[in-house]
């Protein structure tokens, strides 16, 4: 054990292999070629920035903001809210079991692991106004659509982040259930789940905010939602409106922020 | 030192009754690295076999391979009257109820209570979320699973979330685990590893007894010689993949088990 | 300034603005002598505040949004592009019970977007000399033209403002539906080139007498492409005053909206 | 410690106090009358069906897709790839810096934590139009505008995840290091990351998608993009044609979904 | 069962020098469980002491409290001739690089090599990328980390994720990671716990050879009794959250230490 004769240290770096470097190379130039476009003359910010505090630029037209109708914004952020709540619930029981089959240690068969992730992939894809068409027919206009669109949305969303963060849990524990025996649902349910709460809960609730920050979904259905109230705002030039709308809207993703950092710290 | 159970020896390697278990040209490897050779034995049942072995020898591998949690490379295992690799899902599960595992990492799972855990081992007999923690388990198991923390002298700590007990104490909680799954045959990778001297003579006595006045069998690993020597019928020793010591233990002595480790560390 | 940035706003995306411009931009470039740079801009607020920061000169709108353009910038109109048979009109399924306006009381209207002359505005002027008095006579709401006729046919809302092109499209998309004019609005003020105020005179009247001058040719030229059959049988009109969309700011008033009109008023 | 005299199980609940049984009341409740209004009828559900495959409705419409402009939509994708790389590879490298201070354990200070964590808030709130009118002032109308929007989007969700991946990290490889005497940055790079690298590959790639996806962004700043292409297409009711677009987004997802797999496979 | 370095046994509690550690009134509280409840010691430089004490009864907390990994509800640590509870930041830092812990869960940085986390210890005397991992490390570097390792006898496993280690291999690699750190006083929790007899023992001459050839001071944690009767100077016992036994090794034998560990079960 003690023969500290000076052994060479192993190489640094495993060997990549074509298609690694290939893959390396593509990103790289993709990357390089995008950014080169990108970059902003100097000049151009400075004069752009100026463009914004100028009397009649964007940042000038926003202060101050304009709160007097406080109340019915507000009521708004709360229906918004509410039909989020309501829409993330459903969403994340449903992305529940959509997720554990698209784990790969979960999911019964590899088959059922492919099928799965296609369908959580696919209900990402599909634009929402398709949803919107299918759920205006099925249950009509106004909120219980407005709650159908917003679960749909995050069946796609959250299927893929809670199926992730059960792969990155420890497998230890796991695997000392399943030698006592127990079946899939017990693991999941005495294992995984608790060790993917605090991950769960952060998903969740950055799902709700995104709900309520989004107005796409909910406009479509005719749902209203508080995202509508900001479009017609900026459309009609009220910066001042739009500035109180995203104030609120700030409050509240905050307000939800630090739920989640508490519970989340209850839990870690 | 107060020993209440007495360790019988009893005949080692006997082969009159049926294995417990029988591994037959056993092989494991991980990518190139050769951990497991070819390994051949039996153990009779109602015994307590000690197994040695230097760091790295393979032991926590071959208790993987024993109930699948690794494939094997090739060759044959068979326990309880099961031909191991053979087994369906389904058996395969019924079959790892009835083999109670400590393992040496004691893979609790964290967050949750010492009471929980414990009442995780029922999982082998029961389903659904009433054994997924103690908040909805029934009064008959949360009382088992009380006992079990005793019997391991944890009951006061059953509330303690177990990521927040000492080294000792979690080591515990995976035993009365394993203990809450009634099993029939134990595997135990070195159960006394961070326990103090007295609480490490205690929890082997704890399953010696399992083996004496409840006939089960255990299969542990453990590198204090001393543990070894009081606590097994017959010891076997693992080295470059192969069994490379079989003796009943009232054959063994600890300068000739350090002369094993010796060897294998100028091979 | 030899090189005019021009967006529009009602189309999007860079390919179906070259698409559907592509031949008129042609056609002026070599009738002015400028050149032209295109830009699509999905959105007004962002058309007007590229124009607010001389991202662009020229932009190409309708008569609704001028009006808030107009509000914000001091842009001047060049040039109108008239559209013939440019009106609104409300529309209900064929088979629908709905027979006049009146009878729309306490039905769900949709109307395309907020603050658009022709699906908004416009109908809602309508409905108001029918004596429906916006948003508490019916209830509106937004829907795109996809979810709203949907809708309609589930019977969710009861009638849709829209403008005549909509409603060939449509008939053409959904042959087993027929769908039914309740009320139809007279000729909307036409669409409108607006100048920022940065550009120089010069240029504004180059461009202007571009139009004056050689309108047959552009107007030839851009309605030499599918989208722009809307177009077909208009012309330009160079003559364009500010008062002119005086009768669209009236109508931001039947949705509450008072900023425009008191402008006017002063 | 072998005696096993019948103890007393210990309470299954803890007290959660009032605040604690408030808050999920309010939740419960909010949750329920949302559901009760969402539950479609069953005689709507058929007729909704039944109208989906009617021969002008969407479903029927959409097939077969139409795949006869699929060389000018497939460049199109690629290039709405290409500013999605570029605008999330300055968003993630921007994200991680704002999402370290964000941590708690991590950040040199509460104030400036909070101040992370705001700013992230911020960003995410701030809505696309604004960003849009900010970086046409300065970059000019066209790609670099789409650039620096996908990259502001980016940094307010990569900065939230990655500050929550970091923070639910085991700590103890943090200690060990923190106990050598190991500077902040030290611990970052060899200690979190490290242990990060899966979950921040998941959000990342996640993020990539979702710039292809999403079309607001993009349009706005008249950088065109797929979902321009996606958006006209339902505006002119070629089904069909959207059909191909979205079949063609699902192929470029699944795409992405897969490499993000694989790299994970290999670092877990 | 060779010991080149035979523990020659000092003389303990000497305080004529200056003491290198001093505890004094040091009580650490989780909750309303009070864990430590007031310890006073000091440690002469130069020495080995063992600590030893039933599970649980605070002995890695008291390690933590040490280096302020988390802070004592009340008490004074003086430890290299620095008053810990009073350092900023950043002498906290300066001062932590001095000490070299043996963490008893080992806490090593998953999912990098062995050679990664050895070249961690490092980072104690350099900064930057250069001593995240192997693959950016100077060359110097690199030959030394693979010299600790060769220390502890792994340098075979150099390139291997460590969380395909096994138990004892991974335990070394923490040891090799401290010999990085060219510690002044070393803090081991159980470095023998996963080890077999053999390379324990080696480990722990290891430790040993630092204290008498390199004259750092060691604070040992260890469940073996025979290894906490040949490896220290000094005995310390933890008990009830106090200093129960403080003796010189060459007063003390099994049998004694047994007793301690009987009367605290006792109690
Ligand atoms: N998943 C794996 N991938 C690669 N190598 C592995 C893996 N698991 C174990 N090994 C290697 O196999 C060998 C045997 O490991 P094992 O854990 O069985 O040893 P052990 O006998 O239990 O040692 P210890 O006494 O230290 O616990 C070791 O060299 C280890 O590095
Ligand atoms: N973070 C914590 N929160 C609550 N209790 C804790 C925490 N850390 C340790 N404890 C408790 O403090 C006591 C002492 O723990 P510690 O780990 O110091 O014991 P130990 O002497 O090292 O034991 P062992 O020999 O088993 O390693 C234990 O009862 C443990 O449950
Ligand atoms: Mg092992
Ligand atoms: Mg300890």
């Amino acid at each position: 054990m003690s023969e500290s004769a000076t052994l060479p240290a192993p190489p640094r770096f495993r060997h990549l292999g074509l298609t690694g470097y290939a893959g390396f190379l593509v990103v790289a130039a993709l990357v390089v070629s995008s950014l080169a476009a990108t970059a902003p003359a100097p000049d151009k910010l400075v004069n752009g920035l100026a463009r914004l505090f100028a009397p009649s630029g964007l940042f000038t037209q926003m202060f101050p903001p304009d709160f007097s109708r406080i109340g019915p914004i507000s009521w708004k952020l709360l229906e918004t809210l509410q039909m989020a709540v309501a829409g993330c619930f459903l969403g994340l029981i449903f992305a529940l079991p959509f997720a554990i089959l698209a784990t790969d240690r979960l999911s019964p068969h590899p088959v059922v692991r492919t099928a799965a992730r296609a369908v959580i992939a696919l209900f990402r894809t599909v634009p929402d106004l398709v949803w919107a068409i299918i759920f205006i027919i099925i249950v009509g206009l106004g909120p219980a659509a407005g709650v159908l669109a917003i679960m749909v949305d995050k069946i796609g969303f959250a299927g893929r982040f809670f199926a992730e963060a059960m792969e990155e849990t420890d497998p230890g524990p796991q695997d000392a259930l399943r030698a006592i025996g127990a079946s899939r649902l017990g693991i999941i349910g005495s294992a995984v789940l608790p060790a993917c709460l605090p991950s769960f809960t952060a998903t969740s609730l950055f799902a709700l905010e995104k709900s309520v920050r989004g107005s796409a979904a909910l406009g479509l259905v005719g749902a209203g939602g508080i995202g509508v109230d900001l479009k017609v705002a900026f459309d009609l030039f009220n910066y001042d409106e739009a500035f109180a709308i995203i104030l609120l809207m700030l409050a509240l993703v905050v307000a939800v922020e630090q739920g989640s950092g508490w519970i989340r710290r209850k839990l870690i | 030192m107060n020993a209440p159970v007495s360790p019988v020896r009893a005949e080692a390697g006997s082969t009159l009754v049926e294995p417990v278990l029988t591994v037959s040209g056993l092989t494991k490897s991980f990518g190139t690295a050769e951990v497991l050779r070819g390994l051949d034995f039996a153990l009779a049942p109602g015994q307590s076999t000690a197994l040695i072995g230097a760091n790295g020898s393979g032991k926590s591998t071959l208790l993987r391979c024993l109930v699948r949690l690794v494939e094997p490379t090739s060759g044959r295992v068979r326990m309880l009257g099961q031909e191991v690799g053979a087994l369906s899902p389904r058996a395969l599960r019924r079959f790892r109820a009835r083999v109670g595992i400590v393992w040496q990492k004691h893979n609790l799972v964290p967050r949750m209570s010492a009471l929980s855990n414990v009442i995780h081992g029922a999982q082998a007999r029961m389903a659904g979320p009433q054994v997924w923690g103690q908040a909805l388990a029934p009064a008959p198991v949360r009382a088992e699973a009380m006992a079990c923390l005793a019997r391991v002298g944890l009951a006061d700590r059953a509330l303690a979330r177990v990521d927040s007990l000492s080294g000792g104490q979690s080591q515990r909680v995976a035993i009365a685990r394993m203990l809450m799954q009634r099993p029939e045959f134990i595997l135990a990778d070195e159960p006394d590893a961070s326990l103090d001297p007295q609480t490490g003579q205690e929890v082997m006595e704890l399953l010696l007894g399992l083996v004496r006045q409840d006939g089960l069998s255990l299969l542990v690993i453990s590198h204090r010689l001393e543990h070894t020597l009081a606590f097994s019928d017959r010891i076997l020793g693992l080295a470059q993949g192969r069994i490379a010591l079989d003796q009943p233990t009232r054959e063994a002595s600890v300068p000739a088990l350090r002369r094993f480790f010796d060897h294998e560390a100028a091979a | 300034q030899d090189t005019i940035r021009f967006a529009v706003t009602d189309i999007d995306g860079l390919e179906a603005l070259q698409r559907e411009m592509g031949p008129f931009k042609e056609a002026f470039e070599a009738a002015s002598g400028l050149k032209v740079e295109f830009f699509p801009v999905s959105g007004r607020t962002v058309a007007v505040e590229a124009m607010a920061a001389d991202q662009v000169d020229f932009v190409l709108t309708g008569p609704a949004e001028y009006v808030v353009f107009n509000a914000r910038l001091d842009a001047q109109p060049v040039v109108t592009f008239s559209r013939p048979d440019y009106y609104s009109t409300v529309v209900v399924l064929d088979d629908s019970p709905v027979k006049a306006p009146a009878d729309l009381r306490g039905a769900k209207i949709s109307f395309g977007e907020i603050g658009s002359t022709s699906q908004h505005l416009g109908p809602v002027d309508l409905l108001a000399k029918a004596g429906l008095t916006y948003a508490v006579d019916y209830e509106p709401v937004f829907l795109k033209r996809n979810v709203a006729m949907e809708a309609l046919i589930s019977g969710e809302i009861a009638a849709i403002g829209l403008n005549r092109t909509h409603i060939e499209q449509l008939t053409e998309k959904f042959p087993d539906q027929k769908l039914r004019v309740v009320v139809k609005g007279e000729q909307l003020p036409d669409d409108i080139l607006l100048a920022s105020p940065k550009v120089s005179p010069e240029v504004i009247e180059t461009v202007r007498k571009t139009f004056a001058e050689q309108g047959e040719a552009l107007l030839a030229a851009v309605t030499s492409t599918e989208e722009n059959a809307k177009y077909i049988g208009g012309s330009f009109n160079a003559t364009v005053t500010d008062a002119d969309y005086d009768v669209v700011r009236k109508m931001y008033e039947n949705i509450g909206i008072k900023e425009f009109t008191e402008f006017v008023g002063q």
